[in-house]
């Protein structure tokens, strides 16, 4: 077509390109000197390298940001457009609003150039001079060398390894970074008590939502939805992630109606159409009388129940005496106002249910999390725009290292818990070290970037467990609680000075780089790099006695440099998972984030399972499986010869189980197996593992549920006995929690977070503290007047387990029943501005998790409260 | 003479106490000052308010030396003038102490906002200072010379309308309804006039020339003044308060709340109202009690300090009293907060200024 | 002079096409102006732009000179480098500094095409005011830039830019074309 | 002219694009000679930046803000426009202020008031950010002995740091609190120094004594008595980020999308549709002071 053009014809054409409205791309250039420009001024940079792409870490939410560095020193740190973490949930809505700076940023990542720069942090390795180790007793720190703390910590480890005894070191760590490498210390060193802090977090929420929809953190597609319900969620103040509040503001604008079930008047509540307070821990009651009404109302989906669940009829018997009555005794919401609100949901569509740690740390919390996930279902929502998600995720890859076989078992009991998450149980295994109940005691421990004092339920306890340790590590970029009990400081980076692969909280795949914008500001190693040095000192290797921590990971040669091994040890992740590209083209990406073209995609559960091309199914084939059941063996054909997986012919041992209930053997063109579809009709791959189930004659790929549907009712629950030996029902049944107020104890004590902190970590940030420097107790208007109490007065705060001084807040904004607080506060560490302000939550439990997830019970506490 | 030694002892200690102040001030600026940008003033201000009020006031009766020649105050003109100046300067010390950037007070002079009040202020006791300075050099010199009429009845005027200036420089402000009052800057040149002889009742009655037969007669008659002055003042309180109260705006009401029942209570029950007023009154009609000497010159000190209490008590309650309710809360931080006491550099830097005041 | 701003206005219209989001008013003008170019609904158009100009994604075709020439030590292109810096510096030369809220990146395609747009605005200015030798000076600073910096990587962008399917990015596809044959037929004109 | 492809454009044509090319030149503001003269200046069609009803808002009032930066200073009329329904009480506005004007302790120019209304269970909690109201009847500057503070061009109510006495009778006069004073102090005060264990003050002063660029200059807090220290503070709508084209801190960083900045005085901008809603109010409208910060309700 072009070439047929000629220069006169271009000309003519001036004239309607012409009408093309002129933007400004150039101003005129100024004389003399330029005005100073503004610390986010992308016109000051002299060179593209003062703008630096990366994630944040304020908290765990990983919003893109990015950070204006002048003269090797941050000056600003902006929002991240290009990232979609911080803009938008759903892909559609990223495509359309990326790169109109349609990022956001809550006040802690505005605050983040203080964690740098903060002047408590800790910059050399510091060893304790005074054996003695307890709360605030002053461990006599003495600087010394990296090469000392080093070489200490190595022959430490050294010694442990070489007397047999491995997997005496205990590991703790923060999720959200480095941590890949972390396991793959401890899987070579030959420990299996590797953890991380999700048990402190949400993995209630995560065995909830695996059991019925099959995914361990659906997000809500709240945007598209026209009625949210939450449960025990402040996703407007507890940000998470930068765009969270936007999309609820958004699904708001747009006519959706946002209510919201807590004890205390969240931001979230505040903003909400309408707050149902309840008793905590009641919430699984409420949804059950919600799931009630939808079926005697028959307001539910009856094509999506139909087709894409199971167990619904079990299911609806069992809620038939779920009434509002009954729900109001339990949960204290009028039955009238839960008719209302199952009524809205049913006529608001779509509507979307979500919970989150709300009721989620108390000991009932997974099947109160199955009942609220189960309304998903009812509303035919799952998967489905303005509904529960489930993402998809194929970020970096880790390659797991070859190490020895680790004989004893894991400190912290996990596969007793039935469905307990990777993380492992923080509150088993130190528990059991102070209670001397342990499987083995550990000697040595390793906590990086966890305050396990002020964050696991049962502050003295934890300290006690800790004092048993023989040898503490701690890396911390502050001289926290934790850290007090230390023999060895390391000191950490801040998230501004290191690299780290972050992935998803949006809907669709993206993977974005964390990138030192400045150098560690002491010259300190990153974390990552720590861990490698250590383990090049003890020489470590792995089980085929190849070296790992110093051969390149892609390169197979030598290298010298942590940092580039390390950054080697990205790439590989980055070619082997996901995005396919090197480290060195995800920092050319723009905002140095990969985001998978696909985006988000709708009913996934649809998806056709392809099998290989010239496959065959045979029928009237078996599966040798061993004796156990669990691993696969081979096939045996109609003819009676039993077959490898490869083809091969198989010996088939004489205790082997054969099953010849399957329904189809599926080989691959060249005859080896492929998979198989048992006699429930469910896809399995030739490992045994859940591909999809038959319909109409087609594979479909369904949920990652057992059956491949949605799960009213959990054959695996009932399957299962919880960690204390208790049968799991099969029903998401109204438990009530295990401690309730009596006369001695007559209040609830809950807690929350807010936009102001994270965790317990940000509370020497004097920004962040000057819009909440003290977590003063939540109290009832009606129950301060019973006890005499006025707003600001001090008072006692006291359970069976701990006492301590608080101020009170008198709100209207709180069940009468329950007093409540922001977590986080209460340090006698971490640095001289959060020291001493407001009061530790934790110190008032037990140290104890849920018997099914094995999350950690911050939140089942009850106390008395009087003046002081 | 013990009493004076005795002052002027006092006097170098607090100097000397004044110095520190003031060096603390002068290398740490503002960090060591217990003000904040809620109670955004200090002692300083109540301070400047305080020693511009007596210095006008004591100008006033210089005049009925100078300029009424009136018989009676023959011969105390000079210790008026004198008291007049150095009032002055302490007050206008105090309030440059109080500026962010001392340095620049030149800035003021160069006519930039003729309309501010505050700019008024300054022009206007410069020119007052000069002409009581000068006023003092010619009747050092000689008492008769002809200039001295002409500039007593401009320094009279100054007098008047600069210490009505002063209640107008925060009476203006309608942001705070506890300042914006209808009476409020009519009440300072009476105050002036009052703190006036609240000193001259100190100078006579403490300091006076033991072997003047007019001594008993100017105690009676600055006695009298000051009795019915402190009536007027109980009226204008009243007017003040009650206004407040009866008009019912909420600030203006936690204001007037903060005074009488607030954390200095005490300070407005005790030293503004029973100290400051009721004593001197109940003393000074008593024509014995206000001829004597020692009784006269004490009800002076006292009337000086319920005028320094009250004084803090206009400047203080309006600004301890949240504009926004919510503020309260917003932000953390000590220099947001709404409740103020003056720190030891601030009491340093003013006890060293009254010191210096003392000294002459 | 006609020829000067004829070619400033095709230059503009081809520096919004690539620099800024399509909106019905652009539209309309690329039906009038692209031969064969059929119009596409905004949304998709939208996020074509997005995928295609803005990135990231596998479909992106960086509009940015250094990332197609800059050869670079670890053989991975980069942006920014010398080139870039050197069309910074003529746009300076030139009067002119890139306005707030534009790539920062000097070497981004719309921006090089406005500048060449600026080129010949000049041009046709000092034509109108009968200055014939600084005509002459703004016309071969117009041959220098094509030469040395618009055209050198301008195929290989219009390559990677065609390599994609579907109905919203044939609009960009024909866009690139367009733009590519004129750009070409620039060159040729100026030797 | 001597091209002879000229021929081939009509007249129409070229006067079409030699309105857009001129106006190009003239937006350069250099040696405008003749040409521009010469042609009518009807077909020199105004710079219009696409921004329409349902885009995404920042987009929208980012293209506003280019299109009312072409217009002459005094022809604007910024205002701010927050919306109380979607504020999320999460202050990230704050924070952000505080980084981009490196404000220090007890410097605030946008805290965000909480409220609690109604009795349990019928209550709510309002968050209502409030930053300078930029008053057209601004009671902070007749006040000022030395009109260190003053409306300037864009209406914005400014404070000349290196004129300001420190006096602080604006920050009595302001009704809306909007004025703090910077008392010289630094967030890591007060940190023992360990030597060779902590960082310490010395280290983490460095990054708070370092420049802002208030009013496009820059000021480092470096000195004891160096301006900005003893100087009134406030929110000044971020002017050197309007400068340069960017909307306020607190406009790009609201996590609720609550902040909405523009020119009111652009008939077509979002801030004017706004400010036009039923449900709006101002802080304290019976003192007369005019504000140009919107609240919807």
């Amino acid at each position: 077509m072009t070439t047929t053009f000629t220069r006169r014809d271009f000309l003519k054409l001036a004239g309607a390109a012409g009408a093309v409205a002129l933007g400004t791309r150039f101003v005129a250039a100024k004389n003399g000197r330029a005005a100073a420009p503004s610390l986010a001024s992308r016109a000051a940079g002299q060179t593209a390298g003062n703008w630096i792409a990366t994630a944040c870490n304020m908290c765990g939410g990983q919003t893109g940001v990015l950070v204006r560095v002048d003269e090797g020193r941050v000056a600003k740190i902006e929002p991240n457009p290009d990232n979609p973490i911080g803009v938008a949930n759903v892909s559609t809505d990223f495509w359309r609003w990326k790169n109109t700076d349609g990022a956001a940023m809550c006040p802690k990542g505005n605050a983040g150039p203080m964690a740098l720069y903060d002047p408590d942090r800790v910059k050399t390795p510091l060893k304790r001079t005074n054996p003695e180790k307890g709360k605030g007793v002053d461990p006599g720190w003495a600087a010394i060398s990296w090469d000392e703390a080093l070489n200490t910590i190595a022959a430490k480890l050294r010694d442990l390894r070489d007397a047999g005894e491995a997997h005496k070191l205990v590991w703790f760590s923060e999720d959200h970074s480095f941590v890949d490498i972390q396991k793959d210390f401890t899987e070579l060193y030959g420990t299996p008590n590797y953890h991380n802090h999700s048990n402190l977090c949400d993995v209630a929420r995560k065995a909830s939502f695996k059991l019925v929809v099959g995914d361990e953190r659906p997000l809500g597609d709240f945007a598209n939805a026209r009625h949210i319900l939450l449960f025990g969620w402040n996703p407007l103040s507890a940000t998470k992630w930068s765009h969270l509040p936007r999309i609820f503001t958004r699904a708001i604008e747009n006519g959706a109606k946002l209510v919201v079930v807590d004890p205390y008047l969240s931001q979230t509540a505040a903003r909400a159409h309408e707050w149902i307070p309840l008793r905590p821990a009641t919430d699984g009651a409420l949804a059950l009388a919600l799931a009630h009404l939808l079926i005697k109302w028959n307001l539910y989906d009856q094509e999506f129940v139909n087709n894409w669940t199971t167990g619904f009829d079990d299911f609806a018997a069992f809620v038939a005496d779920k009434t509002p009555e009954w729900a109001e005794q339990i949960t204290d919401v009028p039955a009238a106002t839960i008719r209302r609100m199952a009524r809205d949901m049913a006529n608001l569509r779509p509507a979307v249910v979500d919970v989150w740690s709300g009721p989620g740390q108390h000991s009932n919390a997974v099947q109160g999390g199955r009942a609220i996930a189960i309304l998903n279902a009812l509303l035919g929502n799952v998967d489905r725009p303005g509904g529960l998600i489930n993402p998809e995720r194929k970020g970096p890859a880790r390659q797991k290292p070859h190490g020895p076989k680790i004989a004893q078992p894991r400190l912290d009991n996990l596969n007793l818990y039935p469905f307990g998450h990777g993380s492992g149980v923080y509150t088993e295994v130190l528990q059991s070290i102070v209670d001397g109940t342990a499987a083995y005691m550990p000697k040595i421990g390793m906590v990086i970037f966890q305050n396990l004092v002020l964050s696991v339920p049962g502050t003295d306890n934890v300290i006690e467990a800790l004092k048993k340790l023989e040898f503490l590590v701690v890396v911390d970029t502050m001289l926290s609680e934790t850290a007090e009990m230390a023999d060895i400081v390391i000191p950490g980076t801040t998230y501004l000075e290191r690299y780290d692969l972050t992935t998803n909280w949006v809907t669709w795949t993206s993977v974005s780089l964390r990138q030192p914008a400045v150098e560690p500001i002491f010259g300190q190693l990153p974390e990552y790099e720590f861990v490698v040095e250590v383990a090049r000192r003890m020489g470590l290797k792995d089980a085929d006695d190849k070296d790992f921590f110093t051969v390149g990971r892609i390169s197979g040669q030598p290298v010298d440099s942590t940092q580039a091994w390390y950054e080697e040890y990205l790439s590989e992740q980055l070619l082997k998972g996901g995005p396919k590209i090197s480290l060195d083209d995800l920092k050319a990406l723009p905002g140095a984030v990969w985001i998978d073209p696909k985006g988000t995609r709708y009913e996934k559960f649809k998806d056709e399972v392809h099998l290989p091309d010239g496959a065959q199914t045979k029928t009237g084939y078996a599966i040798v499986k061993s004796a156990d059941g669990k691993t696969i063996l081979g096939f045996k054909d109609d003819r009676g010869a039993a077959h490898k997986p490869d083809g091969s012919a198989l010996d088939v041992p004489a205790d082997a189980k054969m099953d010849d209930k399957v329904q189809q053997i599926i080989l691959d063109k060249d005859g080896k197996l492929w998979g198989y579809v048992d006699a429930k009709g469910i896809l399995k791959g030739a490992d045994g593992s859940e591909k999809g189930f038959r319909r109409d004659g087609k594979f479909l790929k369904g949920w990652s549920t057992p059956s491949r549907l949605i799960e009213f009712t959990s054959a695996q629950a009932a399957a299962r006995k919880d960690r204390n030996g208790n049968a799991i029902d099969a029903q998401p049944v109204y438990t009530p929690r295990d401690w309730f107020p009596n006369a001695d104890f007559p209040l609830y004590l809950i807690n929350w977070k807010e936009s102001s902190h994270t965790h317990s970590r940000t509370f020497n940030n004097p920004w962040l503290i000057e819009l909440m420097g003290w977590n003063r107790l939540a109290i009832n208007s009606v129950t301060a007047a019973r006890l005499g109490l006025k707003d600001g007065d001090e008072i006692w705060v006291e359970s069976p387990y701990g006492k301590a001084k608080a101020l009170a807040r008198v709100t209207q904004g709180i069940h009468p029943e329950v007093v409540g607080w922001q977590h986080g506060f209460g340090h006698w560490g971490l640095g001289h501005i959060a020291k001493g302000k407001g009061t530790a939550d934790g110190s008032f439990n037990k140290t104890i998790s849920d018997p099914i997830s094995g999350m950690a019970l911050h939140k089942e506490v009850c106390v008395k409260v009087y003046r002081v | 003479m013990t009493l004076k030694r005795t002052l002027y002892a006092l006097a170098a200690l607090a100097l000397l106490f004044g110095v520190w102040g003031v060096l603390v001030r002068l290398t740490t600026g503002h960090e060591n000052a217990a003000y904040g940008s809620y109670v955004v003033w200090g002692l300083w201000v109540a301070m400047y308010l305080f020693f511009v009020g007596i210095s006008a006031g004591a100008f006033m009766f210089a005049t009925f030396d100078y300029l009424f020649n009136i018989p009676l105050f023959k011969g105390t003109g000079r210790a008026a003038l004198w008291g007049a100046l150095v009032t002055l300067a302490a007050g206008l010390l105090s309030i440059w102490f109080d500026l962010g950037h001392m340095e620049r007070i030149w800035e003021v002079y160069l006519f930039r906002n003729p309309f501010s009040v505050m700019a008024q202020m300054v022009w206007g006791y410069t020119l007052f200072g000069a002409i009581a300075l000068v006023s003092l050099i010619l009747v050092i010199q000689s008492e008769k010379s002809a200039w001295l009429k002409p500039l007593m009845i401009v320094g009279l005027f100054l007098s008047v309308f600069l210490s009505g200036g002063v209640g107008a420089l925060i009476g203006v402000q309608a942001a705070r309804p506890y300042w914006h009052i209808g009476l409020f800057p009519a009440q300072f040149p009476v105050f002036s006039l009052a703190s006036g002889a609240g000193l001259m009742l100190v100078v006579v009655g403490l300091f006076g020339a033991t072997d003047d037969a007019r001594r008993p007669q100017q105690l009676w008659v600055l006695g009298l003044t000051t009795v019915v002055l402190q009536l007027v003042k109980i009226y204008f309180l009243w007017a003040d308060f009650s206004q407040s109260l009866y008009g019912g705006i909420p600030m203006n009401v936690a204001a007037v709340n903060e005074v009488m029942f607030g954390t200095y209570w005490w300070a407005f029950w005790i030293l503004q109202i029973g100290l400051g007023t009721i004593v001197p009154l109940v003393v000074l009609v008593q024509p014995k009690l206000a001829k004597h000497n020692g009784w006269a010159g004490w009800m002076g000190v006292l009337v000086l300090v319920g005028f320094a209490v009250a004084r803090a008590n206009i400047v203080f309650p309006a600004l301890t009293v949240p504009e926004l309710e919510a503020l309260r809360t917003a932000f953390n931080d000590p220099r947001l907060g709404y409740s103020y006491f003056p720190s030891l550099m601030e009491w340093a830097v003013t006890l060293g200024i009254v010191g210096l005041a003392n000294t002459p | 002079m006609e020829t000067s701003l004829a070619r400033a206005s095709l230059y503009n219209f081809l520096a919004a096409a690539f620099g800024d989001p399509p909106t019905p008013q652009m539209m309309e003008a690329w039906v009038k102006t692209v031969p064969g170019l059929r119009p596409a609904p905004l949304d998709e158009m939208s996020q074509a732009y997005t995928r295609l100009l803005v990135g990231p994604g596998a479909d992106y075709a960086p509009p940015y000179a250094s990332l197609y020439l800059n050869p670079s030590s670890n053989g991975k292109p980069q942006l920014w480098g010398a080139a870039a810096a050197a069309v910074e510096a003529l746009y300076g030369e030139a009067g002119v500094e890139i306005a707030p809220g534009q790539p920062r990146v000097p070497d981004h395609l719309a921006l090089e095409l406005q500048f060449m747009q600026h080129l010949c605005a000049r041009e046709a200015d000092a034509e109108v005011r009968g200055d014939s030798a600084q005509a002459v000076e703004w016309r071969e600073r117009q041959r220098a830039f094509l030469r040395d910096h618009l055209w050198p990587w301008l195929p290989q962008f219009v390559a990677r830019l065609s390599n994609t399917q579907d109905e919203a990015r044939a609009v960009y596809r024909a866009l690139a074309a367009f733009m590519l044959a004129f750009v070409q037929s620039e060159v040729a004109d100026h030797g | 002219m001597s091209n002879p492809a000229t021929a081939t454009v009509d007249r129409r044509t070229f006067l079409k694009s030699a309105g857009a090319a001129v106006a190009f030149v003239t937006a350069l503001n250099t040696e405008p000679g003749r040409a521009v003269a010469a042609v009518d200046d009807r077909l020199a069609a105004p710079p219009s930046v696409e921004a329409k009803k349902g885009s995404d808002t920042l987009l929208r009032m980012q293209a506003e803000l280019q299109r009312a930066l072409q217009k002459k200073p005094g022809e604007r009329r910024w205002v701010m426009v927050i919306d109380l329904r979607k504020c999320v009480g999460c202050s990230a506005c704050t924070i952000s202020c505080v980084a981009e004007n490196k404000l220090p302790p007890g410097v605030v120019y946008r805290p965000v008031m909480e409220q609690e209304i109604g009795t349990y269970p019928n209550v709510t909690r309002t968050f209502l950010p409030k930053p300078c109201m930029q008053c057209d009847n601004p009671p902070c500057v007749p006040v000022c002995p030395v009109e260190a503070t003053y409306k300037d061009e864009n209406g914005v109510v400014v404070i000349d740091y290196d004129q300001c006495i420190g006096c602080r009778y604006c920050v009595t006069a302001c009704p809306y609190a909007a004025r703090t004073f910077d008392f010289g102090a630094t967030y890591t005060r007060g940190t023992a120094e360990a030597e060779g264990v902590i960082v310490g003050q010395a280290t983490a002063d460095n990054y708070e004594r370092a420049a802002n660029f208030e009013y496009r200059e820059a000021y480092a807090r470096a000195g004891r008595d160096e301006s900005p220290i003893g100087n009134v503070r406030k929110c000044h709508f971020c002017l050197h980020r309007l400068a340069e084209g960017m909307l306020p801190a607190c406009t790009t960083t609201c996590i609720g999308r609550a902040t909405f900045f523009g020119d009111a005085n652009d008939t077509d901008s979002l801030v004017s549709e706004l400010v036009a809603s039923p449900n709006v109010m101002r802080l304290k409208e019976d003192l007369g002071t005019e504000p140009r910060v919107y609240y919807l309700t």
